[in-house]
């Protein structure tokens, strides 16, 4: 089966580039000059010998080599160290945090891919039209003002302005959740964390819906120039018909290998949108550990990140070997 | 789409207008009795790190657990020890042996009632492992504990110490529960559901959203009249402002002046300001040359215009720092130093004095003895904003005196490590930004000596970032031993005195400014908010004593949305009947 | 019996750059089991011709004149047709039907076999597949197993082991693909078929195979063909009528033999002679010279004359007629003046 | 020339005039072997022969420029006059460079040989460049040098680039290495058509017309190279056009809203905001053009060795492409931003090299793509075959074919930079002693500007950003028609 040896040879790859990059990250990390009992030394009031004792404790007095390999059984283990700084095992900081990561990425991830494609193909279909010339405007201005320039903007005004003038609705500034949403029903406490990932979803959902769209355009209409089209054609099939018949399903195939690419770029922008609303995700975590010198958390975070990303590639190329027939027998 | 009856149309108007009326009456005119309940929300910048109070290490932990624990004495707002969990202390003749009395009927937030051995408990855990982190120096001149009765406590130092060593040093240690910390590794422990005896009770805990707490009922003061407490994390201030001015804050630090102005055309929000106990300071590495003339650093702090650097990078928050290093307030602090008010002549005609003269080329800076240009670098934490822009303006003030300043802005880390702030002894830098926190010049008779003391850890040689020497540091470091050994109050303020002086003409470090803030707060909900000078409203007493200016009543949209929904079904119900 | 009458068709594109006019005055009478072949330089029009013929052209191309004729009424039901006549048009021009009448004549009565078999097949779809769908467009009704079997038989009729319908395209050869495309082209046993260079991208002994299935299935199934090629070779072995275009219109127009033997176009004799000849003598090979005309400004009078060996006076003034010649026309000045 | 050649020559000069004696003839042979002597032995003649052969060459130059330049429609005057505007802006700015700043380095260089030795390469690599940037101008009058545009543009960033980063140091004075490499590349992509354009007084108008047309019939290609160049002038003549410097304080006007002091209004510091915004302008636009173009050139490197040799070459870099590509880059990013051993100081060029780690992958494998495809066309195994060298291939072959997708890679890559560079700023990782404009919208950030209704001090870098990255996109969307005639509209 060309199918099941192509999925199989996908997944030892992915496993393999997981493999190095988890390597990079950590060597990268231990080779800096930073030391994890670094942050035990900004506090007047601590005993000295503190660092001391703590490095003998995790084994950080042990040859780098040493600690790789048993970096390396730990990770086989599911155990991604400890965080000096939160005093807990990464697993355990970032397993908080991920849901709400997941969340955000996973709703961005479905209404970008299925908006994104729908409004690529129509507009591709309807191109030179005033659609479609609205859309590369709108694509172009959104897509040039820096994210989270767009989410202060956001904030201010759908969180703060609307309020100051009165609008009937405005939407809450902090966190994913109400602090009192303990006192509501289970149907309530949902809307609330709905109502409270509005505002940062569709700031991403933006950027990615218009992306993906964009992508999809110009794939439709390299393929429309395809000789198959014509063929098509010939037949008697319907504009209609050619388009979700023999255009739309080569059009998704360049589309959907980009998924993978595109978990990478959705995780930079939560990070930005998790910094700017207050959102509680395993990037802003990353950047606080970073800020923090949790270098344990950080690369825990990392790695955990970079296995989203491998995940989303390897889910695309299994996609890819199920839509097109060609890369089987390649 | 759905006619109403007219009855119900006019049953509804009544409803309506009653309850209008109900809700415009006033209910109370602010009684005598406390009214209770409420939410209080209160911002906090980042999460915590652990809820651990052994191995905690920010600040923020700090603040979510002095919600929870409470200890023996808790400093006010005026900075005077106020009994908490004792009624009383005492010290025996010989200073060595101090007893507690402890109230009694406190309750753990879980309900077991707290007794003497927790106290001991807490005490002999601090007492006999050395290698908690937040384990207070005093310990280590501590002989033992003896629990005398189930309502005192004594313990035996090793030598008769000061009344703020025992108070500030020992007494603020947070209590834990027996029955909880026994039988846990005290390192290891996450403590994630906290068991104190403070003022509020841990309800939910939702990582880098909010803690929330609920008053704890049965607590031994008078208060909290909060029904519970919000501590929202907030890591722009931006949208903390937004909060405060939508109701979803009752409290927000850090807000710019023109902020401040914006905040308080609403008659809701009011503003307090204060200050800190956290200076900034230049530290000129006096390891090199020409660093260690004390004339050349006392002309570079001439030249500085402080002031302005409290009004522009500090946003006119906070004052500038005296040269002697203390806080210009509380109880030891010598007002008679030596003082540098900014004056670009002095510090010229000082520099030319000292002999460095524009000689060489006529590009305006000066030239030391060696015919080196007077070229420094800064070097200055790249993620603090205000210091960059604090270096920016003395490399202005610089200019004018001929000294050459470039910025090296770097990551706090790397500063701290090239500093040698973290023991690595390197030193390699010539000038830098930092600040010290938390040294309690106002209050601590010790600060001098955990800052100069030759032998100690932060002005020992180990650290001593400007790398100070000579005779005044060997008389400052005697001065803070005789500190240590005396017990006279006034013998500890003159030695302190003493110690500003050589200190102020010196100049180990070159401070700058004391940080301050302002506090904005919301007074159309909560009464009673208590402050101080070095506190906003946000503190320990405050949260006992601030109560509703109204009791709370049951949200009135909701029975009437429950109301008009009655109002639709039994429409559509009738309209489906026809 | 006239099957397709292609009656001074004039199509053109309308690009910035200025009118191209690809397909100007072009007239093409097709017999029931005739085979017409249709040669010239690239970009000459022949493929704009058929796909007018069809009416395929893209935007910004356009039909602009002329009358292309083929009885597609049994297509229609009687009310469309009233509807036309009501208009007054004549329904057996189909450049007067709808674009949904016409879809119902693409692969079904007219079908067309397209140049470059790499990329005419979808390569995401099975081969069978895609030639089932020709029959699930244009009879709906049918049974789908039965559906297969004509498909499978159909693959059988051209060449391909049946078996071979369930693979993709890319699984198949050079040669395979294009009798796909042919089998594509036949499964709805259409009355006209068109073939724009069927075998222009495949090597010679392919090309012998495929054009041999080609010309079997033509007597086989009687069909009525117009063959696209700038290859002669490919048009002598398989056509009976030779049209030669140039730069947009017919030069010459007659039975393969004459136009071959007696070309009396200047641009037809440098046309043959430019091909190499394996049996014949051996000949000195004549190039042309020049370049195709920009068909923006074309040259006035006779198109070809800035190349013409031949040039006279009279050829850059005045557009040359039709004039009648053994069973076909020519158009050219030359002999114009012979006839006066 | 022999003898008897030149007394052929006067004999037949001979013809044309009145039959002459004998003596004549003597004197002439004389003067014939005179000629021989001090004429031609001395090797005068040949050098005024070659002059001569200049002289009518560079005249001949002259003309064909004067036909070209009011033959050819206005707007391609307008570009070749552009072009070489730019380029002796460039070249300008290299020299300035050199003298002003490199060389007083050099000379009063009292530290270390390093520091010595720095300065002189920073000479070198500059007047190398000035010297490239110089034989391109006279390139473009001379037929022979065009074809090999590509390879000289690029040989011309690697220069200007070395140049710019040995000058890192004095990061402030290096600025003008960072404006030569802005102009160069805005004059690459106009000699891009300039150069087709020249060409084309050879051949027909058709390839001209066709990318000249594609790209500026494009109507957001035209108003996305005019945003562009307004904004480039405007960040290199920020300091004259502005009555400010960066750094000036006007602290009696604290937060003021736009006035006729100042026309954009001032932060917490005075700072006037037209003169700072001006002054990020050229940083972020320095940090864009310098990843951006080092990233694909890097890339493109990798994307074409990668391809050229294949093999197990080919498969260990693009494995390795794979597994930086899979990393998410902004997480990646300050991952890297946070190393201290990398950054002992933020400067926005750690920023630009950042980017470049970051992004190179993603220029590499669309190169290499490229290059692959080209490898099988039958050009590249012709020249193979009639002997030409590898290096001979992929310059003369190869890199010109890449090239138009490279200056489409560039442009978005360059896009993408100064974005990235917002982000970082914005997350705290920016280079704080250079004014850059995410640095400005954090600063914007800091001040509550949103918050407090210091518009002036949020609006114009947030639509700074928006236009720069704005008019890199159009660019890049008319390069894109190039490069893929099936997005063309007919």
């Amino acid at each position: 089966m060309g199918l099941w040896k192509y999925i199989l040879k996908r997944l030892i790859f992915a496993l393999v580039t997981y493999f190095v990059a988890v390597t990079l990250v950590f060597f990268i990390y231990h080779v800096m000059q930073g030391d994890p009992t670094y942050i035990y030394s900004g506090n007047v009031h601590i005993d000295e010998d503190i660092p001391d004792s703590t490095r003998e404790r995790w084994g950080l007095d042990e040859p780098l080599w040493k600690q790789y390999f048993i970096f390396l059984r730990n990770l086989l283990q599911g155990d991604l160290g400890y965080s000096f700084f939160k005093g807990k095992p990464v697993m355990e900081v970032i397993g908080e945090t991920l849901p709400w990561t997941l969340l955000l990425l996973g709703s961005a991830f479905i209404i970008n891919g299925i908006l994104g494609i729908l409004l690529g193909s129509l507009v591709a279909w309807r191109r030179g039209s005033k659609v479609d010339a609205t859309f590369v405007l709108t694509y172009n201005v959104y897509n040039a003002f820096p994210l989270f320039f767009v989410g202060m903007l956001f904030i201010a005004l759908f969180g703060y302005y609307f309020y100051i003038w009165d609008f009937p609705i405005y939407f809450p500034l902090l966190g994913a959740q109400n602090p009192l949403s303990y006192r509501f029903t289970f149907i309530q406490q949902v809307g609330d964390v709905l109502w409270h990932l509005a505002m940062p979803l569709t700031v991403l959902v933006i950027s990615g819906v218009l992306g993906w769209s964009w992508f999809m355009r110009g794939n439709l209409i390299n393929v429309k120039t395809e000789d198959y089209i014509q063929t098509a054609r010939a037949k008697g099939l319907s504009e209609n018909q050619i388009l979700f018949k023999h255009g739309f399903r080569n059009a998704l195939l360049p589309v959907i290998t980009s998924i993978g690419m595109s978990v990478g770029g959705l995780i930079g922008g939560s990070v930005l949108i998790e910094s700017v609303f207050n959102y509680p995700g395993t990037g802003l975590l990353l950047l606080n550990a970073l800020l923090e010198n949790d270098y344990n958390l950080v690369q825990g975070a990392f790695i955990i990140i970079a296995g989203l990303t491998l995940l989303g590639l390897l889910i695309a190329e299994i996609l890819y070997g199920f839509i097109d027939p060609r890369v089987r027998n390649a | 789409m759905i006619k109403l009856n007219r009855k119900i149309l006019v049953s509804m108007t009544i409803v309506l207008a009653f309850s209008m009326m109900v809700s415009l009456v006033p209910t109370s005119i602010m009684a005598q009795e406390p009214i209770y309940g409420g939410t209080l929300y209160t911002p906090m910048g980042s999460d915590i790190d652990t809820l651990n109070l052994f191995t905690q290490g920010t600040t923020y932990s700090s603040y979510i657990l002095s919600h929870i624990y409470d200890s023996l004495v808790q400093y006010d707002v005026d900075n005077v020890p106020q009994p908490v969990i004792c009624s009383a202390w005492e010290d025996d003749v010989t200073g060595e042996i101090w007893t507690f009395t402890l109230r009694e009927g406190i309750v753990w937030h879980d309900g077991t009632p707290f007794t003497a051995d927790d106290v001991m408990f807490t005490w002999n855990l601090l007492l006999n492992d050395d290698t908690i982190p937040r384990r207070s120096w005093i310990f280590d001149w501590i002989d033992g504990f003896t629990k005398i009765d189930e309502t005192h406590v004594s313990v035996d130092f090793s030598y008769a110490p000061g009344f703020s060593d025992v108070m500030i040093d020992f007494a603020t240690q947070w209590i834990v529960p027996e029955h909880i910390w026994d039988s846990v590794d005290v390192l290891t422990f996450t403590n994630d559901a906290a068991i104190g005896c403070g003022p509020f009770k841990l309800a939910e805990y939702e990582p880098a959203q909010f803690f929330r707490f609920e008053a704890h009922t049965e607590y031994h003061l008078d208060g909290p009249y909060l029904a519970e407490k919000v501590v929202q994390i907030v890591r722009e201030t931006e949208a903390g402002y937004y909060a405060l001015s939508t109701g979803g804050l009752d409290v927000l630090g850090g807000a710019p002046p023109d902020l401040v102005d914006v905040a308080m055309v609403d008659p809701a929000i009011e503003k307090h300001e204060w200050l800190q106990d956290y200076w900034m300071y230049l530290g000129l590495n006096q390891r090199i040359y020409p660093m260690n003339i004390k004339e050349f650093r006392q002309a570079v702090l001439y030249g500085t215009n402080r002031s302005e650097i409290v009004d522009v990078a500090r946003y006119g928050r906070g004052l500038t720092c005296p040269a002697s290093c203390s806080l210009p307030y509380g109880d030891y602090y010598n007002p008679d130093v030596k003082e540098y008010d900014f004056n670009v002549a002095l510090a010229n005609s000082m520099l030319d004095d000292l002999g460095f003269l524009d000689s060489i080329g006529d590009d305006g800076i000066r030239e030391d003895a060696n015919g080196t240009d007077l070229a420094f670098e800064i070097m200055v934490s790249a993620e603090a904003q205000e210091s960059v822009d604090t270096a920016s303006l003395v490399q202005g003030y610089m200019a004018d005196i001929g000294i050459d300043i470039t910025i090296k802005p770097v990551l706090f880390d790397v500063l701290w490590h090239e500093v040698g702030g973290d023991g690595s002894q390197l030193y390699d830098y010539e000038w830098c930004l930092l600040g010290w926190v938390g040294f309690w010049s106002d209050i601590h008779p010790n600060w001098a000596s955990w800052l100069f003391n030759a032998n100690g850890n932060w002005g020992g040689d180990g650290k001593n970032i400007p790398g100070w020497s000579g005779d005044p540091r060997a008389d400052v470091t005697d001065l803070c031993e005789q500190i240590f050994l005396t017990n006279d109050e006034d013998e500890k303020k003159d030695l302190l005195n003493q110690i500003q002086v050589i200190v102020a003409e010196d100049l180990p470090y070159l401070p700058l400014n004391i940080l301050g803030g302002v506090t904005l707060y919301r007074v159309d909900e909560f009464d009673g908010w208590v402050m101080g000078s070095t506190t906003g409203p946000d503190n320990w007493e405050s949260w006992l004593n601030i109560q509703l200016l109204e009791p709370e009543s049951s949200p009135g949209f909701l029975a009437l949305g429950a109301f008009l929904t009655v109002v639709v079904v039994v429409g559509l119900v009738r309209k489906r009947r026809r | 019996m006239t099957l397709l009458e292609i009656k001074n068709l004039k199509t053109y594109y309308d690009t910035r750059a200025g009118v191209v006019k690809a397909v100007d005055d072009v007239s093409i009478k097709l017999q029931k089991g005739e085979v017409i072949g249709l040669a010239g330089e690239s970009g000459c029009g022949k493929t704009t011709t058929n796909l007018s013929a069809m009416r395929m052209i893209q935007n910004p191309g356009k039909i602009v004149g002329g009358e292309i004729l083929f009885d597609a009424t049994s297509l229609l039901n009687g009310q469309e047709i009233e509807e036309l006549e009501e208009l007054q048009l004549n329904p057996r021009n189909i450049l007067n039907l709808k674009e949904e009448q016409m879809r119902r004549i693409r692969g079904n009565q007219i079908s067309m076999i397209f140049q470059g078999a790499m990329n005419a097949l979808n390569p995401v779809h099975r081969v069978g597949n895609q030639v089932h769908e020709v029959l699930k467009i244009h009879e709906p009704d049918h049974d789908p197993a039965e559906g297969w079997e004509r498909v499978l038989d159909i693959f059988e009729t051209v060449g391909i082991d049946s078996s071979r319908a369930r693979d993709y395209p890319h699984q198949l050869s050079g040669g395979m693909k294009q009798r796909a495309l042919i089998a594509m082209a036949l499964i709805s046993h259409p009355e006209v078929v068109i073939a724009d260079e069927p075998v222009t991208a495949l090597d010679v002994i392919v090309q012998a195979q495929v054009l041999k299935a080609t010309k079997e299935l033509q007597k086989t199934f009687n069909l009525s063909m117009i063959m696209i090629t700038h290859d002669l070779s490919v048009i002598s072995e398989i056509c009976e009528t030779l049209a030669i275009m140039y730069a947009g219109k017919i030069v010459e127009y007659g039975p393969l033999r004459n136009v071959f033997k007696e070309s009396l176009h200047p641009y037809t004799k440098a046309l043959i002679n430019a091909f190499p000849s394996i049996i014949g003598p051996k000949k000195e090979l004549e190039d042309i010279g020049g370049a195709p005309p920009d068909l923006r400004n074309p040259p006035t009078g006779c198109r070809f004359h800035p190349r013409c060996p031949k040039v006279m006076p009279i050829c850059s003034k005045k557009v040359p007629i039709n004039t009648p010649v053994k069973d076909g026309y020519v158009a050219c000045h030359l002999y114009q003046e012979d006839r006066k | 020339m022999t003898y008897t050649d030149i007394t052929k020559k006067h004999e037949k000069k001979k013809r044309f005039s009145k039959p002459r004696e004998k003596v004549n003839l003597f004197i002439t042979k004389i003067r014939a072997t005179l000629l021989l002597i001090f004429w031609e032995k001395t090797g005068l003649k040949k050098a005024i022969n070659w002059l001569k052969i200049w002289f009518k060459k560079v005249l001949d130059k002259i003309y064909q420029l004067y036909l070209y330049l009011f033959k050819i429609n206005s707007f391609v005057f307008v570009l070749r006059i552009l072009t070489v505007l730019f380029w002796l802006a460039a070249v300008s700015m290299l020299l300035l460079d050199t003298i002003t700043v490199a060389l007083p380095i050099y000379t009063d260089s009292l530290g270390t040989d390093e520091v010595l030795i720095k300065a002189l390469l920073w000479v070198i690599f500059d007047l190398l460049a000035a010297a490239t940037v110089l034989y391109v101008i006279v390139a473009i009058f001379v037929e022979e040098e065009r074809s090999r545009l590509p390879t000289i543009a690029i040989v011309q960033i690697f220069l200007i680039l070395a140049g710019l980063l040995l000058g890192l140091p004095n990061s402030e004075d290096s600025v003008y290495v960072g404006f030569a490499l802005l102009f160069n590349f805005i004059t690459i992509v106009f000699a891009y058509f300039s150069f087709v354009a020249l060409d084309d007084q050879v051949k027909s108008l058709t390839q001209f017309r066709k990318s000249s047309k594609v790209f500026f019939r494009n109507r957001m290609g035209k108003i996305g190279l005019v945003i562009l160049v307004v904004l480039v002038t405007l960040a290199a003549l920020g300091p004259s056009i502005t009555r400010y410097e960066a750094d000036d304080m006007d602290l009696a006007n604290i937060h003021e809203g736009p006035s006729d002091i100042h026309i954009l209004g001032t932060d917490k510091f005075g700072h006037d905001t037209w003169t700072v915004l001006l002054d990020s302008l050229g940083i972020s636009l320095l940090v864009g053009v310098v990843a951006g173009s080092l990233c694909v050139l890097l890339g493109t490197t990798i994307g074409v060795t990668s391809a050229y040799i294949g093999g197990w070459v080919d498969t260990i870099l693009m494995r390795f492409a794979d597994i930086v590509l899979v990393m998410p880059p902004l997480p990646l990013m300050f991952l890297l931003a946070s190393l201290p051993f990398l950054l002992g100081t933020i400067h926005w060029s750690m920023i630009a090299i950042i980017y470049v780690i970051v992004f190179w992958p993603v220029s590499a494998k669309l190169i290499r793509g490229q290059a692959l495809s080209l490898k099988q066309r039958t050009f590249i195994h012709s020249a193979k075959a009639s002997g030409a060298s590898n290096r001979y291939v992929i310059f003369s072959h190869l890199l010109p074919n890449v090239f138009p997708l490279m200056l489409t890679m560039i442009i978005t890559s360059m896009r993408q930079a100064i974005l990235y560079e917002a982000f970082l700023a914005y997350l705290g990782l920016g280079d704080p002693l250079n004014n850059s404009l995410g640095l400005m919208l954090q600063a914007a950030q800091n001040q509550f500007a949103l918050a407090s209704g210091y518009w002036w001090l949020i609006f114009p870098p947030a639509i700074a950003i928006a236009l720069t990255t704005l008019s890199f996109a159009f660019i890049g969307m008319a390069f894109d028609e190039i490069v893929n005639p099936r997005l063309r509209k007919r």
